[in-house]
Order: C-alpha cells, then structure tokens, then sequence
C-alpha cells in the first residue's frame, strides 16, 4: 500500500500534521449537513425534510460500510492493474498494526486518514440527491446510496486518490476530487434526474426555493468545511496547505463574482441564491486544481467557472431533464471546469507534491497535462453516468425508487416521513388549534399503545 | 351587488382566476383557510407520538360582483374548482348592499 | 495535582497537541448552540427563544464561575479522599505558574486544558434543559445552573476526569464522560422533570416540533462539535485521537440507523426528528467507549443506542412525568448503555490509555470491568438525582421556578423575554401592521425615556 | 519585511502553529456568515436576504482584492513613516519565495497568516453593513466595500497589524483589532448612517427583528469564530494562545450578563436579543485585550463593555441618526472600551508578546499605557469617520447609494436581488398558487428565452 | 342558507368543533385572524425600544347551515367558546342566497 | 346590524384604525389577504428562472356596526384608506341578521 505504513515501519507521529487532518476530517463532515441546508432551502416546504433526510442518511450508510470495506477497496493494495483496491488488514479497521499505522510519511495515523477521506465518500452521493428533489423513496435512495457507493464510488475514488490508474499511470492531477467527487457525482445526477424523470408540474407549477437563507447558511457551512477538503488534502500543515487555502479561497470569491455579474447581465438583478451558486461553483472548480495554481490561476479558474455554471443551469430546460437543483449546471460543468483547466493554469510552485507537478499551457507545459485532464474526466465522467443509470433503472423496475404522485402533490415529507417542517401559526403554537385536534384527542392513548409496544 | 366565496383546493385556483378572467373578472380576494369535512386529514408521527391533522389546507376566494352576473360566476367556479373528489369544497353567494372602491370611491357596479 | 505540570516542571510545550486542544475546545464550545437549536426546534414556536435562552445562559454562568473556582474544585489536589478537588493556585487562573504551566506530559497548556473542560461544565446543565422545556421561569434556572454546577457537576467532574475516586480508585473507565455528563445530566433531567411537573395540557394539546431543520441543524451542529468532544478528550493529536474520532463516527452512524429501523417498525415511517435523535443517542453511547472499543465495537453499540433510545423515549408517557425533549430517553438511557456496555465491548488496541487498558466480556476480561462500569454509572446517577431534586425542590419552593399557567398558555417567550421569534408576516414586515401599530405612536418616546434612564 | 521571512530565510516549519493558524483563519472566514446571520435575523423580512449579501459580498470583493494588492499593502514595507505598507514581491502572492516563505519565527507559512489576515479584511468592512441596512443599492455598497477597504482598511491595518506607526512607534497593544477592526468599522458604521440617512418609516413604523433565532445562530457563530480570530492573533499554538482564548471566553460570558442586567433593570426582561447582543459586546471589547490581561480582568471588561453597549444602543435616538443594528452602540463603543481598558487592566504574565509588555493604572503601570491606548483608538477613529463620510457621500452625490423609497417600502429583497426570503405557505408550496400563477404559462417560455440567451 | 361566523380564542377551537359535532354539523373553514377589542394585547423590547403589540390572535370559523338550524349554531357556539374573560369573541349571522357543493353541484340544503 | 367589510393596502391598516377610533368603534377583525385586480405584481428570478407573482398582499379588516353607523364607518374606512394609487382596494357592505358577544351573550347592538 504505497501510502499506508503500518506499526512496523520507521515513521513517527507528527502531531501537527494530524491536528490539522482531525480538524480537516471535521469540517469536511459538516459540509454534508451544509450541502443539506443549501438544497434544502432551495426546495418547496412540503419537501424541504426529505431534503435534509436524503443528505443526512448518506453520513449513516457510507460511515458504517466504509469502516467493514470501503476504506480498503479505495486505499488497499491495487489489483487488475489499478481497476480496484483492496487489502484484507483493511477490512473493520481494528487491526492492531492499522491503529498504530501512519499514512505517508506526515506522521498522520491511518485511522485519521481513513475518517478523513470517508467524509469524501459521504458527501459524493450526497451531491447526487440534488437532482431527484422531491420525488425519491427514502428507503430506495437509502438502498442507492449503499450500491451506488460500492459500484462507483470506491473504484473512482482508488483510481484518483488511491492505487488506482488515474493517479498513478494516468498521472493527472486532481489534487482534492474534481472528477472523483464532483465530476462524478454530476454525472451519476445526470443520469438518475433522466431514470426518475420530472416532477410533476414541472416547468408548469412554480418551484421556487421556500427558504434562501437556509441556502446561504448551507453555502456558507459549505465553504468553512471545504478548507478541509482542499487544504486538508495536502494530508499536513504546510506550505502547500497553505497555497491550496488560497486559492480555495479566492477562487470561491471570483466564483460569486462570475455569477452574479452573469446574472447582472442576463437577469438584471444579482440574486442571493445566484451568490450562493456562484461560490459552490468557484470551490468544485478549484477542488482539482488548488495546489497546483497559483492564486492569480485561482481567481481565473473562479471567475470561469461561476460565469460557465451560471449559464450552464438553464441547459435542464432546453434538453427537458429535470435536475431539480443543478447538480449538472454546477459540479459536473464546475467540476470538468476545473479538472480541465489545470491544463491550462498548472504552474510549477517549486515543492514536491504528490503525482508529481506538471506545467499546464500557458506555463509552457503544453498539452500534455490537458490531454490527461480531459482523459480522467471524461473517462470518470461517463463510468459513473453509464453505472448510475443502470443502478437507478433497476430500482425504478422494482417499485422502490419514486414515490406516487399524490405524495408528491401532497408533499413528500407528510408521505415519507410523517412529518411536517414547520409550525409557526400562533394558533398552532398555542398547542390546542384544530390543526391536531384530533391529537388533544388522540394523542395521548395512540402514543402509550405506541410506547407500549 | 352580490359576493361569491368559493373555499377549493389549493392547486384549483389557478383554474378558477383562469375561468373568472374568462367572464371578465377583474379582480378578487385570495386567502389561506383551513377546512374540516369529509375529506380526512393525515397523521404525524414525532418520536412515537402521533398527531392527527384533521384539518385540510383551502383556498377561500371572495369576488365581488353585479346581481346578475352571480349566477354565471357560480357556475364559473363550480366548473373549474371541480375534481370530483372528496373535499372539493363549497361555493356560495351573499348580498352586498353597497360596494365602493377605495381609490375612486365609485359605488357598486362601477366599484367592481 | 498529578496531571497539571506547573511551569517549574520540565514538560516542552506541543505545538500540535495544544493546536489540536485549541480547536477541540471550540467545538466542544459550539456543541451547546447546537443543542440549543436541537432542542429548539422541538418546541412550540411560543417557547424556542426561551429554549435557547436556557442554553446559551449556560455558557455564561458557568463560564464565570469556571474561571474563578471551577476549574480548581474539579482539577485541584483531592480532598477527602478523593470526594472533591481544590488548588488554591488555580482559583481565577491568573496564576504565573498555571499561565504557563503544562496539563499532562502531552505538553498542553493547562488555560487550554482548562477551556476545554470547561465546556464540558457548560454543555453537561444545559442538556437538562430538556426536561423542562416551556415552563422554567428564567433567572430561576439561571440560580439552578449556578447552585447545580458547584455541587453536583463539580464533584462528578473531579471523580471521573480529575483526581477523584470513580477515575483514580475505582479504575472505572469513562474517556469522555458517559457519566460524568450524559448520566449525570439524564438523571438529573428526571429529577426536575418530576418536581417542575407537567405542561399545561400535556398529553392532550399538541406539542410538535415548530422547526425541525433547526432540529436537524442542531443535531449537525452537535456532530461536530463532539469530534473536540470525544477525540479532544485524548488530550493530544495522536493514534489514540484517531480511534475515538473513528468510533465515534460510526457509533453516530450506526445510531441513526438504529432508530430509524425502529421507527419502521413500529410507527411504519423514518422521520427526520428521529434521525437527528439516533445520531445524538450514539454520540452519547460512544461518549464513554471511543477509546476503549473497536470500530466494529462502536457500530455495535451505536445500533444498540439507537435502538434502545427510540424505544425509551415511551416510557415518560407510561410512568406519566413530562420529560419534554426526552433528556432520560436519550442521556440517561444512552448514557448508561454506552458506559456499561464497555464492559462488553471494551478491547486492547495496544497503547497506553489514562486508567489503563482493561478487557470488556467479549474480550476475554471477564465481568471485572462490567462490574466496575455499574458502579460507576449507579453512583453518578443516584448522587445527581437525589442532589438534583434537592435543588429543584428547594427552589420551587421559593416560587421562582415555574412560570405561571397564563404564561405559560400565552408563551413563555412573551412572558419571560418580551420578544416573539418569528415576524415573516409581509403585513408585518411591512413596518405598519397594527401588530405593533402601538409603537407607531410609542415607539420613540418610550425608546427615548427608557434610553435616557 | 519585519515579520515575513522568506524562503531564503533560515526557519523551519512548525507544523502543530500552522494547523492552528489554518484553523483560526478557516474559524474567521465563517464568522462573516455568522455576522449575516446575526444582521439578517434582527431586519424585517422583507430585507434579510439583502442584508446577508451585503455581508456575503465583502467576501467576495475583499478575497479577490486582498491577493492581489491588498495584502502588500497592509504588511508590506513601511512607507511614508509608517503610513501606509507596500512590497512588490507580495503582489499576488504568487512570488515562489512568498510560497516558501514563513510568517515570523513561529514557522507558519506567509500565505497561511496572508489567508488569516484577509479573514479580518472582510469582516471589517462586513460589519459597517448594519448600519445602514434596509436601504443599501447593493452594488453601491459593493463599490464602496472595494473603495473602503482600500483607502481606510488597508493603511489602518498597516498601522495595528502590520509594520506601521501604532504598532511600531506609539506602541499601543491592541491583539486582535480592538482599533483596526471595530473601533474602525463602528466609527465608520456612524458615519455612513448619518450620510445615508435615515430609513422610511424610522421611529414610527416597527421594525422589529424577523427572525431571532437566527440572531442567535449567527451570535454562536460569531464566538466560535472568534477564537480563531483572538487565539489565533498569537500566531502560535502555545500558552499565550491558551490566555487568549480563556479572556475570551470569560470576557463574553461576562458581557452576555452585563447586557442582561440592564435589561432586567431597565426594561424589567432579560431578551435573547440583548444575551447575542452581549456576547458580541463582550467579545469586541477582549479582541484588543485578550493577551494583556488576566481572566479575572477579562470578566470585569467583559461585564462593563456588556451594561455600556447596552446603554449605548439607545444613542442613537436621542441623537437622531439611523444606524439600523447598532454597529456605533456595541462595536465603537465596545472597540473603544476594550481598547482603552487595557490602560487599566493590562497585566504582566510574563512572556515575551509582539509589541512588548505594559502594565496598566490598576497594575502599577501610571498613565503611560492608557495615553498610548487613548491615542491609537482616536486616531483610528477619526481617520476612518471622515474618510467613510467622504467615501460616502461621494457615492450618494452619484445616486448608486440609497434605494428608492418605494423599493424600501416593498421591500429591498424584492427590488435588489428579485427574491423572496421565505415561501412557507402550503399553499404556496403545493406549487400552484396564485403567488405565481404567472409562472404557471410564464416560467418555462420566460426560462428558455432568459437560458438561450 | 345561513353563514354562522365565529371569531374566537384560538385555544377554543377543539370545544367549538366538538360542539358542533354534536349538532351533527359536518363541515366548517376556520381561519387565522387577528383581533382588536377591549382585550389588550403586550409589549415586547428589542434592545430597549418597546413595542406594543395590540392585536391578539383569533381564530374564525365559518359555517353554513340550513336556516332552522341557525339559532342552535349560534348558541352552540358561543356556549363553548365562553370563558366568561375579555376577548371571548364575537359570533355573527348573515344570510346566504345559494349554496353549491362543488364536487356534485348539490344546491343548498344537499351542499352543506 | 351590518358588517362592513375592507380590502387595502397593507401599510393603510393603521390610519384606518385610527379613524375608526375616532368614530368611537370599539373592535374589528383583521386578516392577511392576497389580492388581484388592476394593481400589478412583481416578478421573481431564481437560477435564471422568471416567476411572475400577480397575487399582492392585502388586508381585510371586518367591523360590525350598528345599522346606522354602517355609512360613517364606509366613508371613514374609505377616506383613511385611500392613497389615489391603483390597489386602494374595495370597502363593502352586508347585512348581519343577529349577533351575539360570547363573553355575556349580549346581542346584536349590546353586542359591538
Ligand atoms: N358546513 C360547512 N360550512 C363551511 N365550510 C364547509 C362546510 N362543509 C364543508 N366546508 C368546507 O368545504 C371543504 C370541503 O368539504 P368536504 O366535506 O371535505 O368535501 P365535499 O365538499 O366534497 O363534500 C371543507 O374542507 C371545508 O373547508
Ligand atoms: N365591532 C367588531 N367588529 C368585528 N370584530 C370585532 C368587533 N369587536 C370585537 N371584535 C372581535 O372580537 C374579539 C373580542 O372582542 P373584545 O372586545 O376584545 O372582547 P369581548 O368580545 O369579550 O368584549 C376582538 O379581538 C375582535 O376580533
Ligand atoms: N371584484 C373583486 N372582488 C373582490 N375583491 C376585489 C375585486 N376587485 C378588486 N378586489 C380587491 O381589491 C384590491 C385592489 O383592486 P385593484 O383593481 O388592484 O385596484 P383598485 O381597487 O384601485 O381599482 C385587489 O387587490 C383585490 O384584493
């Protein structure tokens, strides 16, 4: 396991290293519950819970598969010449040599790694949700997420980050996922937005987000998390660290700025969700690229991609697919963006980095690292999209993957889970409206049967 | 003048402005009601508690208009607001005795 | 004081370990907003400013009181016996050697040790809050924070984390504070609960959660705070921090799908309140466990957390005391769970651990340490009702700590806090609604007199 | 460069300060959100989501600005005498010595402290938005955010932070930017509500807050946040960060009692308003003090910063000036208190601190300090007050500055940024509402035209 | 047909609907409003401005019956919702020339 | 007795209170309405998606009043109401066959 140095070897703890790794594992679990708030807000109130549940119930099922083998099949031992990973003393994560094991040589513990990463396959089908708002089973994107991981995430995320063949023959640079997570997750919403097809009403009834602030929290928890992402992905505190949050940080910033000047332009209003859209834009396309631009690079790659995904979100409309919340517009076009333009912006800042640091063409590397750029893509690109419609036909086929109409006119989190988001009627509040009257009723003797059973 | 309240399904109302706009309906009053009747409610359930909702989300429109357009309107809003399910509600038709418009204070039929 | 190194002793400071306690002490800071909007967003929107206020009141008092005597009765030199703690050189905590002495050989200044503890401190009375939702008048639950700090949590923190008798005599192990906070607090939670007596219509009005993404928020936000919280509490940026962060992490996991599967079971829907519920009943379960168990140890006890909490959340219906948020259900129940099952599932990863390593039932260690584990959890849990109930009663008493029933009828929020949460109305916020047409003419003159007073 | 050494330099990386400063500068990025949020929550409505992009904007502008000159200037080179900073090599922070460059001997990496300090850059100007809420074109506050920060922040920065005159010839302390930040933005928050006017409506119509607990989430925020910003001033994960981060704490606590004691005398309630409103006074009054006093000083400061700004909020009223949320009565105030309470309350811990270390009246050290305090806070104070008020009135003679009435009166979401905060109504999100109806034929056709385009 | 209109304390909804059901009344609409009266409302404080809130939150109730049935409705109505404290409300009645039941177009006596 | 009822402009409802006081009225009911007619809307932008919202908030205020007071009570309301502007809103009049105040079960003109 290239990286993986277990008890035996000569490695020691570097505690800095793996502050800065437990801290970035952190924040990158909390953008899951950001990605939540920032779809969440964007949906109609009657389905803002299954919104949340969707994004939420990704932690549960990824956090406990990877721990059995997910985190050995991405990071074990390559086997069919880079094509999956695997290495038994991975499995369960309680081997004694893989608790006292380092990974690399930053002195990070592997346990610490292996939760840091685990927060990338958390939020990769997270990502995916957006497309089929309001629409999908619980239990059926319950059981999706579970296959979906295992199918195509786990192979993807070895090639890229792991042993596989895109990272360690391909050699191109995706510094922190950009086709891993976000190419990747476009393609697969893509794929299954077409499988469940629209909502009902759509483009007839108005679908406008119940809660903007919600959204912009979401955007902003987002942001905070992706300093995990991106500078965490150096695996230490160092310089590179340091250039990856800069340039997550301006690229964001040029991002809002694309996007609302296209909004300027086109709309004639700069919007709070379009800001909100914007950054999201700016951090996919700098999610690849951020240790191997310069800050100046950064902000380009930002500006590029807020303006490209602004314009982007609209194509659901004129190809006719219904991807409720611009999974597509924003990490597949954000995430190819950035992955691409590495081949254009790669610069050589002078330190080591892992794969190697390769010039893009304006730094008079030439084409070379593009070709590779748009070869991981695309090759990421249609593996997910090509597996993920295949996963979701099947589901749909069983009966398991849409809900009916009328719990989707009715609103899906009544019909899913029972519950309604808010109660803020005064007459409600004041605890005996009529609104459950049947509960001062009710309530009491429904819920000691329930209790008691 | 007379004044037609209609209490339908949320998502007819957009049927019923188009119907009214059709009879040259310039204008009218929309709120958010509440309504109990055969139609039944649903259940919530938190942390094992449940809740009956017994009541159902309506739309109540009011419309102002001259005596013998009344009956037209009715019949208008009867038509479009049908589903022909349970709870598809009730319309019905009050006196006015006088109408003005604030703006102009017109009176009556030039108040509509 | 056999952890706090002073200055003179010659212990080099950790950069990485002090950045890694640094930014656990924030987080576990950030837990008590989180439970704040947890709890929050489970009452009626009449009473959630006052939810919050009995949290966030909770960081302010006992952030004072810390500081002056706190941490010193909880860390000092043991006294009689190992009952309660004491240093006069850490009262204030302005003393030159404790400015700039070390807590442990980890190299940890002891001011950071001391933040990091005292979060604790603030979060372990605000969970009770719980229990007495909508009904607490508010200085007299600020008097209870104070009076409950000092004579109940002080002396429990001092026996299990610092150099009292559970920790040092008895060898039970809790590493993060399965008794210390979570029993501790749940049983208070039942005291109260029994001598503040019911809401005004409980079990007839409805009384359903007016927010449930702020739940959600809260549960999200209490996630990550507990990462400072359990993997913190290893004092240092190390191996062992890792396996509690990994723990942790699937307990948590393992805990929503534990209580979901419940909910389809027996209320044949998932909700989004019961989500939020499970990952924060194994978080309090893995709480004691995160460094004694494997991985697949803490999925285990997660399920188990899970699932017996869901079901517990019943009993307050069947023995008819309004525990309101389930503060017993939840901390009490999940509390105990996770400190007795380490005498289950308590392993040997190979390092040293404070209290030293010991074998839980499965793991060939016999029934010593379950046996030690009850004692523990009972002492904790009988010391802080009876104290509890003491305190409660005593200020009941005194009439200053339930509200009124038109208070409580009319909203709390209004009656305590002169303030209403929520103003979306447009007629409202159109600035001239009669809803406050009074302060149209009031306004200025009374803002004027109040001002000039 | 005093502090900056570059590559060529002989330090070392420390791995465990920069994780720490990473982390503090991840911290500081999110209380800008958590500042829209505090604002947002106390506006009506009908302008919350104007009032978070005013904050989300300074992010934005400020990111992009502050790589590519904005940093130079602030910490470059002194010129002019300590006027104002400059060094050619900073531009762009591309430069590779800049890369591998470190941040004073702690071993943090320049970009690392660039990134830390551009987090105060954008609250700074972030937090004069309150003052002139409900009635701001929002992209003249855009233009003058860019215009501000870099003929009023910059050089202040240069003078508090950086290689100018208050740090480097007066002499004065101020850790965190009692001075550069508050004090700065709170002086220029008066002048812009004086040049802007007041709102329509003001005194007469209420203009209660819409949404409290949102100021209450962004108050939490703000603390969490601002451990980075007071902690991380140090620039080291050590014992003086360990003092910062304890002032702070208790500072804020002292002052959320403070604030609640007035009101309770005052107004006969304690409100959740006041207790966030409380914690951020206490918070702004430690920033500059945080690293020269001792805890026990830190809660006396935080208890009068806390009554003071409760007392100052009122001002404005009597004065008759409009500064909506009150950026004049808690961050002038609360600047200026902090700033000069160390003449008091400045203590000798006894470690080396940037700046040196002075004592104040209370501890032996005379008048001297406390002149040095009084002279950098006025100075900073006057500078900002009169260059915003140009600034200021420059961009309302060009009409980009203040909204239409009737867009204040319909509200400024509507008409800046044609959105709508919150769609709560059932009916409005069964998605067939009269609401927009019009969209019903109009969205598609309009959205096809609008995404061709 | 009449239109029985109740405005009353929300907290008496329950005891209004049971009390009509016992009537054997079917259906009702019931919608949020807020009252001015002699019930005086509160005051709240947001950083020491005071304002005073003097509109209090009622519930209305709107229910057509046949016309014998009026006067039970009303006395129904007004029994239950009674507390014998300030702001219990009013209950009116206005007479209603049509009554269409908009799943069946059933007219009067068969809407209700 | 009668019932006038009042559509307007959301900031109007405290002038119109104000007058009413003027007029010795003692109470009135309030409700949020949504209202269409010649005033325009506005329109809404979301990812570049357009929303026309045609619906514009109101207030309905309902006063009952003794017969003979109903014309002051309109021509107050109306006056107080009016800002000359499209969307003033409309002023109606209907009749009230009884009334009844649930605290003391007075009736009709005992009742206001
Ligand atoms: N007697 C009544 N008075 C006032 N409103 C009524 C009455 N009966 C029904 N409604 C309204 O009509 C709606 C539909 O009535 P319901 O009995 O559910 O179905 P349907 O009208 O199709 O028989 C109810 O939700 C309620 O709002
Ligand atoms: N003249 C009126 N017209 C319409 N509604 C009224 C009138 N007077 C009172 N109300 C309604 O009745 C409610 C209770 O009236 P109030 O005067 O407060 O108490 P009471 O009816 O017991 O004398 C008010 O809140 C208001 O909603
Ligand atoms: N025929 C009607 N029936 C009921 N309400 C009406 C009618 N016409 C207008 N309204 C109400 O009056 C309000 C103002 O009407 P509008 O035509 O916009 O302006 P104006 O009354 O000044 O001509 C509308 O928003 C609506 O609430």
């Amino acid at each position: 396991m290239s990286h993986l140095l277990l008890a035996a070897d000569s490695v020691k703890l570097d505690s800095g290293n793996t502050a800065w790794m437990l801290t970035s594992a952190a924040l990158v679990l909390l953008m899951t519950p950001g990605l939540a708030f920032f779809y969440g807000g964007m949906v109609r109130s009657k389905s803002v819970l299954n919104m949340l549940m969707m994004n939420f119930i990704c932690i549960a099922v990824v956090g406990v598969l990877w721990v059995i083998y997910g985190f050995s099949l991405a990071f074990g031992n390559p086997h069919l010449g880079g094509l999956i990973g695997g290495s038994h003393q991975l499995f369960g994560l309680g081997n004694p040599d893989v608790l006292g094991g380092f990974w690399s040589s930053a002195g990070v513990p592997i346990l610490v790694f292996a939760m840091f990463q685990l927060m990338f396959a958390i939020i990769t089908p997270a990502l995916i949700s957006g497309a089929v708002a309001d629409r999908t089973k619980f239990w059926g994107w319950t059981l999706f997420v579970a296959l979906w991981l295992t199918v195509v995430y786990l192979p993807v995320a070895n090639w890229v980050f792991g042993t596989g063949w895109i990272l360690n023959k391909l050699n191109a640079e995706d510094f922190a996922g950009g086709t891993a997570v976000h190419t990747n997750a476009g393609a697969a919403g893509l794929a299954l937005a077409i499988v469940l097809g629209k909502r009902v009403g759509w483009r007839k009834d108005p679908m406008k987000p119940h809660n903007v602030p919600f959204v912009l929290l979401g955007a902003s928890l987002l942001w905070f998390g992706w300093y995990g992402f991106n500078a965490g992905s150096e695996g230490a505190a160092d310089n590179i660290a340091g250039l990856a949050f800069t340039t997550t940080t301006v690229a964001t910033c040029a991002g809002v700025l694309g996007w609302l000047l296209v909004e300027q332009l086109r709309d004639g209003k700069p919007t709070t969700v379009g800001a909100a859209s914007g950054a999201v834009a700016g951090l996919v396309a700098i999610t690849p690229a951020c240790a191997f631009v310069s800050p100046l690079g950064a902000i380009a790659i930002g500006l590029i991609a807020g303006a490209l995904c602004a314009m982007a979100v609209g194509l659901k409309y004129r190809f006719g697919f219904d991807d409720s919340l611009d999974v597509v517009g924003v990490h597949l076009v954000g995430g190819v963006t950035g992955t691409v333009l590495i081949g254009f912006f790669g610069f050589d800042h002078g330190y080591a980095t892992p794969g190697g640091l390769q010039r893009g063409l304006f730094y008079g590397g030439g084409l070379d690292l593009l070709e590779k750029q748009v070869v991981a893509a695309v090759s990421v690109m249609l593996y997910s999209f090509i597996l993920t419609f295949v996963i979701g036909t099947a589901l749909k086929r069983l009966g398991v993957f849409r809900v009916s109409e009328e719990a989707e006119v009715s609103g899906i989190d009544e019909a899913e889970h029972a519950e309604t988001a808010y109660s803020f009627s005064t007459v409600l509040s004041g605890g005996l409206s009529g609104q459950a009257s049947g509960a001062g009723a009710g309530a009491s003797p429904t819920t000691r049967e329930k209790v008691d059973a | 003048m007379k004044l037609v309240t209609a209490v339908i399904k949320p998502f007819k109302l957009d049927d019923v402005k188009a119907a009214l706009e059709v009879l040259g309906i310039q204008g009218l009053t929309v709120s958010e009601v509440q309504g109990f009747g055969r139609q039944r409610g649903h259940t919530e359930v938190y942390r094992g508690a449940e809740y009956t909702v017994d009541l159902v989300p309506k739309v109540r429109i009011d419309v102002l208009v001259d005596d013998f357009d009344a009956d037209k309107v009715v019949d208008a809003v009867v038509e479009a607001a049908r589903t022909g399910k349970i709870g598809d509600g009730k319309v019905w038709v009050t006196g006015v005795d006088t109408l003005v418009r604030v703006r102009t204070g017109e009176r009556d039929a030039d108040a509509v």
